[in-house]
């Protein structure tokens, strides 16, 4: 039995998985019905608090990178196994490919365009 | 067609995987075939709770748990194997602690002990109240180490291949091909475990039918001390699950309708408050022997003062006072039991307890170094008899005597099949050819018969009941094994519906009946025979000990016209015979 | 499966984070034009899909926590409902705190 | 015995039939009757030729697991008054049958052994007999005590998508059986463990459906132990990556 390198994607999963439960309801809520509902200012995430909060703060930056590419994977691993068990167990390899490969390439990006900021 | 060993083992449950590591560590070259009819954790093993008694403690001696064993036996136990059993049995137990079984502990990390019924002081180690079933895992995961040991799961031995006056093989139907094949080895030995299935309400699962004993004794080597039956006191009305005698270890007390401890009525001490730190008091009241306690119980039910009930009467076992905390550390189980199969939670109710058949004391003939008369066969655990237990066991003796003679009769055989590799091949094979021809012949081709397996079985049980119970007498004992002469020849004109080769579990059931039935008619002979009154044998018509005529093993052997009963005497080395004192 | 699907809620909103940072990036007009967007009634009705999942997620994310953190104080095992408890009394705290940083007072 | 239920069962003898079938059969009602109770009625009284494992009734062989509508059960511990209507009973789903409501264990056997549930000490380390039993505390007992529990029923199996869709993954018991030894105090074999543990059969095929412990007789809780092996074996792993001189710093 191959000894495996599973704990990577793994990781990833449930580091994605953990930051995903604790913050993504709180965003969702912030974006989806605070905001829009009035309860709070469309300002508070206007360009410049927002402009200011990312562009001259490392840990900000990190912050937003950490939870956008972590959540990717996070969906990465999961889809890949919910994939092969609905019975694509033929291309189980392809699918591997396919989720961690566009989990990686919207890392990537996320890096890029914090980055520019 | 055949295939070979060095030694073959028929069960798997804790004496026969014990045995087997035991050659496996004796011998390495040898390759050891263990024989079991259902995969060894199933073994009836894994049912035991309280635990397992050896001396560990400083506190206790090895004197004391011979003093105990012998005078719980009635006498009737032999004396060198009581002594060798008590020395050797702290080193298996700590044996076994080292191949993982997950003892419990005292906050120091040492092994705890707890008291059980007619032991003198707290010696018997537990894992929580599944002692057994810790065991057998153990034993068992542990046997997966050694590569030498292959396992025939699912094979059902049904004859012990005798040729020039030795054992050397024996014919097990391989339950998935149903095909009869023909296991040669220079030695043999017997791990099937016990009886209690020939009687109707039993703490034994429905693997316990006394196959090994049944065809030990038709291969020539006699049945010793059958009639001694254990009844164990505290079995749930209907279903006869065991409420483990450890409960009464940690306080349980049993009272009769009126809420009364009626134990001090028979002769069993007096009883201290539960409230009392001397509470429980050893080898007294709740804690007396289980001869006596199930006796006590008969005669409480012929005064009236038991609960009637749709399965018979009943007594209550009150665990109230022990809390829930420690009801849940130290008796899980036996709340998980009391509250699915008697929807009962023993923290807040007293659960309703009656005698039930649990233990055989009697069994294959065997000496210390667990052989029997046939050379090459060897038996240990329940099926044999030693005798350590003679007329009734302790509880918790058993699963340490498994350890003990199940690696005796490990060593012994190994020593002897390395001596006696050959073996008569031609011979064996043919009456593995013939074996198969029988079970074709007589029940999986067998056309006619009108007799349900069920029915018999029935009327074997009842008859066992009513007439060898915890009170026989010359008329019930009479009754009984005429009763079972009836169901042998009916069993002849037995039906068989099934004709197939894949697991065919009608065959197997009318098989087991087959076995029983030789068992049962050796249960009743020796008990007819023996007209005295010693330990869990009692005969309203012979009501007192008689070591004057009596102080002797019986022995059951099957001949043509039946049982043949004989005697051999009990060895008694160190302490003759006393009156046996409870509760003083 | 549900379980499963969840993610695909975790992984949209992301992209949709990751999409006001491509805009964040392009100035003050394209940002508050996209996130102008999330006063439409169609933003409105992915984010509440979004937040369905998302605490589907949260609740049987933290609902298993006890499988994977077995603390034992003496003998005795934590019970499972005080694990849980624990990681739903942060998530709270945390939730409040989020609100707080990215709203303002 | 005026109150009768119905139980549909599953047969299938290889000799004479080529497909399963079902057969129905109308057993008394008792209340306090579990389902094997009934099974064995119908074979001791109605059909001597259905085949089926049972031995302890009493919850801990192990034996009698079957699917009642359904779900894995012990089937000595499923009572009847808990159904209503026809029952429908199956052998054990995810395992070769191999007649009526008997399966092939053979697959878990051999898993079983490949996460050498021994204890295992290193070389040298064994204490001799004479010296006593290895000193354990209580709270060194509770670490691992519950994953001892297993009675090897294959409920968990029977429950697992996962081992449904593909049966090389080691599955539950047979790793909650390796993590009973890893975490007892005693064994010091858990790298030899990890072969079979740590692998792609292992614990990552599982993706934490939990169905397992939700069946599981006696609370052993396979998936809380497959998740907490995932824990061990991902620190493991990130320590030989970023430690490469030395496996355990
Ligand atoms: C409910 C209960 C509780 C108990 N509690 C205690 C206790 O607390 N302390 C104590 O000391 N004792 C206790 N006992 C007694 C003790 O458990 C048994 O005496 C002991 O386990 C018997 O072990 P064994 O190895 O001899 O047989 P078993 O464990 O019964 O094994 C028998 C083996 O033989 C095999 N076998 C049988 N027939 C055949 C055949 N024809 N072909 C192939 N294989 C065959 C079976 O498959 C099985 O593997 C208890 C007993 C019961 C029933
Ligand atoms: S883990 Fe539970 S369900 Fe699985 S085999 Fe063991 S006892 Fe049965
Ligand atoms: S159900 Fe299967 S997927 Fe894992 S948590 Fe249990 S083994
Ligand atoms: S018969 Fe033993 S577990 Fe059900």
């Amino acid at each position: 039995m191959a000894k495996s390198n599973e704990p990577i994607p793994w990781s990833l999963f449930s580091a994605g998985g953990m930051l995903s439960a604790i913050l993504l309801p709180i965003l969702i809520v912030i974006t989806g019905i605070l905001v829009p509902f009035g309860f709070a200012p469309l300002e508070s995430l206007g360009f410049d608090r927002v402009h200011a909060a990312v562009s001259g703060n490392l840990l900000v930056k990190l912050i937003l990178f950490g939870f956008i590419f972590l959540s990717f994977f996070h969906w990465a691993h999961r889809f890949r196994f919910a994939l092969v068990d609905m019975g694509l167990r033929k291309i189980k390899g392809l699918i591997g490919f396919a989720c961690y490969g566009s989990a990686l390439a919207g890392t990537v990006i996320t890096a890029a365009l914090l980055w520019r900021i | 067609m055949s295939v070979r060993h060095d030694v073959v083992i028929v069960g798997g449950g804790g004496a026969g995987l014990r045995a087997a590591i035991a050659i496996a560590e004796t011998n390495p070259s040898l390759s050891v075939a263990v024989v079991s009819k259902v995969y060894p954790m199933r073994s009836h093993t894994v049912a035991a709770e309280g635990g397992a008694a050896a001396v560990i403690k400083d506190n206790d001696s090895l004197e004391d748990h011979f003093r105990d064993t012998v005078g719980g036996s009635d006498w009737l136990a032999d004396q060198d194997a009581v002594e060798l059993f008590v020395n050797e049995a702290p080193a298996e137990m700590i044996q076994l602690e080292h191949w993982g079984c997950p003892w419990s502990r005292e906050p120091d990390g040492t092994v705890a002990v707890r008291p059980f019924g007619g032991m003198n002081i707290e010696r018997t180690w537990f894992a929580s109240d599944k002692t057994g079933f810790h065991m057998l895992h153990a034993l068992y995961q542990t046997s997966l180490k050694y590569s030498p040991i292959v396992s025939y799961d699912e094979s059902f031995a049904t004859k012990i291949l005798v040729e020039n006056g030795r054992c050397q093989g024996v014919s097990a139907l391989d339950l998935r091909t149903g095909k009869v094949e023909t296991i040669l080895a220079s030695a043999l030995i017997l791990c099937t475990g016990g009886a209690g299935r020939v009687f109707p309400f039993t703490t034994n699962g429905a693997i316990n039918t006394g196959d090994g004993m049944a065809m030990a004794y038709r291969a020539g080597v006699p049945l010793k001390d059958m009639e001694f039956i254990q009844y164990h006191p505290t079995g749930l009305p209907g279903t006869g699950i065991l409420i483990t005698e450890a409960s009464r270890g940690e306080g349980g007390i049993l009272v009769n309708k009126d809420g009364y401890r009626y134990l001090q009525d028979y002769d069993l001490g007096k009883p201290v408050q539960v409230t009392d730190p001397e509470h429980p008091v050893k080898k007294s009241m709740e804690l007396g022997p289980r001869d006596r306690l199930s006796q006590a119980f008969v005669k409480e039910m012929e005064r009236g003062r038991t609960i009637p009930g749709p399965h018979g009467d009943f007594v209550l076992l009150d665990l109230r006072h022990l809390g829930e905390k420690k009801i849940d550390k130290k008796l899980p189980f036996v709340r998980e039991l009391a509250k699915n199969y008697a929807g009962i939670d023993p923290v807040y109710e007293p659960i309703p307890v009656r005698p039930v058949i649990h233990y055989i004391m009697g069994g294959v003939d065997t000496d210390t170094d667990s052989a029997t008369s046939l050379l090459g066969l060897f038996a240990a655990g329940e099926v044999a008899c030693v005798s350590i237990n003679g007329a009734n066991r302790l509880g918790s003796n058993s699963l340490t005597e498994l350890l003990v003679f199940g690696a005796r009769a490990g060593r012994a055989a190994a020593i002897f099949a390395t001596q006696n590799p050959d073996l008569d091949v031609e011979a064996l094979e043919k009456q593995g050819a013939d074996e198969q021809d029988r079970i074709a012949r007589d029940f999986i081709r067998k056309e006619g018969g009108t007799e349900r397996i069920a029915t018999l079985r029935r009327e074997m049980n009842e008859t066992m009941e009513s007439g060898a119970g915890i009170y026989r007498s010359e008329r019930s004992l009479r009754d009984t094994c005429d009763k079972l002469m009836e169901l042998r020849q009916r069993f002849s004109n037995l039906l068989i519906e099934d004709r197939s080769l894949t697991f065919n579990t009608e065959l197997t059931s009318a098989l087991e009946l087959d076995f029983m039935l030789d068992v049962a008619l050796a249960i009743g002979q020796s008990a007819l025979a023996r007209t005295e009154s010693r330990g869990s044998h009692q005969r309203t018509d012979h009501p007192d000990r008689d070591d004057e005529n009596f102080l002797k093993h019986s022995l059951a052997f099957h001949t043509d016209d039946g049982v043949r009963i004989g005697y051999k005497d009990v060895v008694i080395t160190k302490w003759p015979p006393q009156e046996r004192v409870y509760g003083k | 499966m549900v379980r499963e699907l969840t993610s695909v809620g975790v992984a949209g909103y992301s992209v949709f984070l990751l999409y006001l940072v491509y805009r964040l990036g392009q100035g003050s007009e394209a940002y508050d034009a996209a996130i102008g967007l999330i006063m439409s009634p169609a933003s409105i009705a992915l984010h509440l899909i979004a937040l369905v999942l998302a605490l589907y997620h949260t609740v049987t994310w933290f609902n298993v926590t006890p499988k994977v953190i077995v603390i034992h104080l003496g003998e005795e095992r934590v019970p499972a409902f005080m694990i849980a408890g624990a990681h739903y009394a942060g998530w709270l705290a945390v939730s409040m705190i989020v609100a707080w940083a990215v709203l303002g007072t | 015995m005026d109150k009768t239920m119905e139980l549909e069962i599953f047969r299938y003898r290889p000799e004479q039939d080529s497909e399963p079938t079902f057969q129905t059969y109308e057993v008394p009602f008792h209340t306090e009757w579990v389902i094997l109770d009934a099974v064995n009625y119908i074979k001791d009284e109605i059909d001597g030729t259905l085949s089926y494992r049972w031995s302890c009734r009493m919850g801990v062989c192990g034996s009698c697991g079957m699917m009642v509508n359904g779900v894995p059960k012990l089937t000595c511990a499923a009572f009847l008054k808990d159904y209503t209507g026809k029952i429908r009973i199956e052998p054990l789903e995810g395992f070769p049958v191999e007649r009526d409501l008997i399966f092939s264990m053979d697959d878990f056997i051999a898993k079983l052994k490949s996460v050498k549930p021994w204890i295992i000490r290193k070389e040298g380390e064994d204490k001799p007999l004479e010296e006593g039993e290895y000193l354990q505390t209580p709270r060194q007992l509770v670490e691992y005590q519950q994953y001892t529990m297993c009675i090897n029923c294959m409920l968990c199996y029977a429950a697992c998508p996962v081992y449904a869709h593909d049966n090389t993954f080691l599955g539950p018991a047979a790793i909650a059986l390796g993590q009973r030894y890893n975490m007892d105090s005693r064994d010091q074999g858990r790298d030899q463990r990890q072969e079979a543990i740590a692998s792609h059969e292992g614990i990552w095929q599982c993706t934490f459906v939990g169905e397992c412990s939700a069946v599981c007789p006696k609370d052993v809780d396979p998936a809380g132990a497959i998740q907490r092996a995932k824990v061990a074996s991902t620190i493991d792993y990130f320590k030989e990556l970023l430690l490469p001189w030395g496996k355990k710093s």
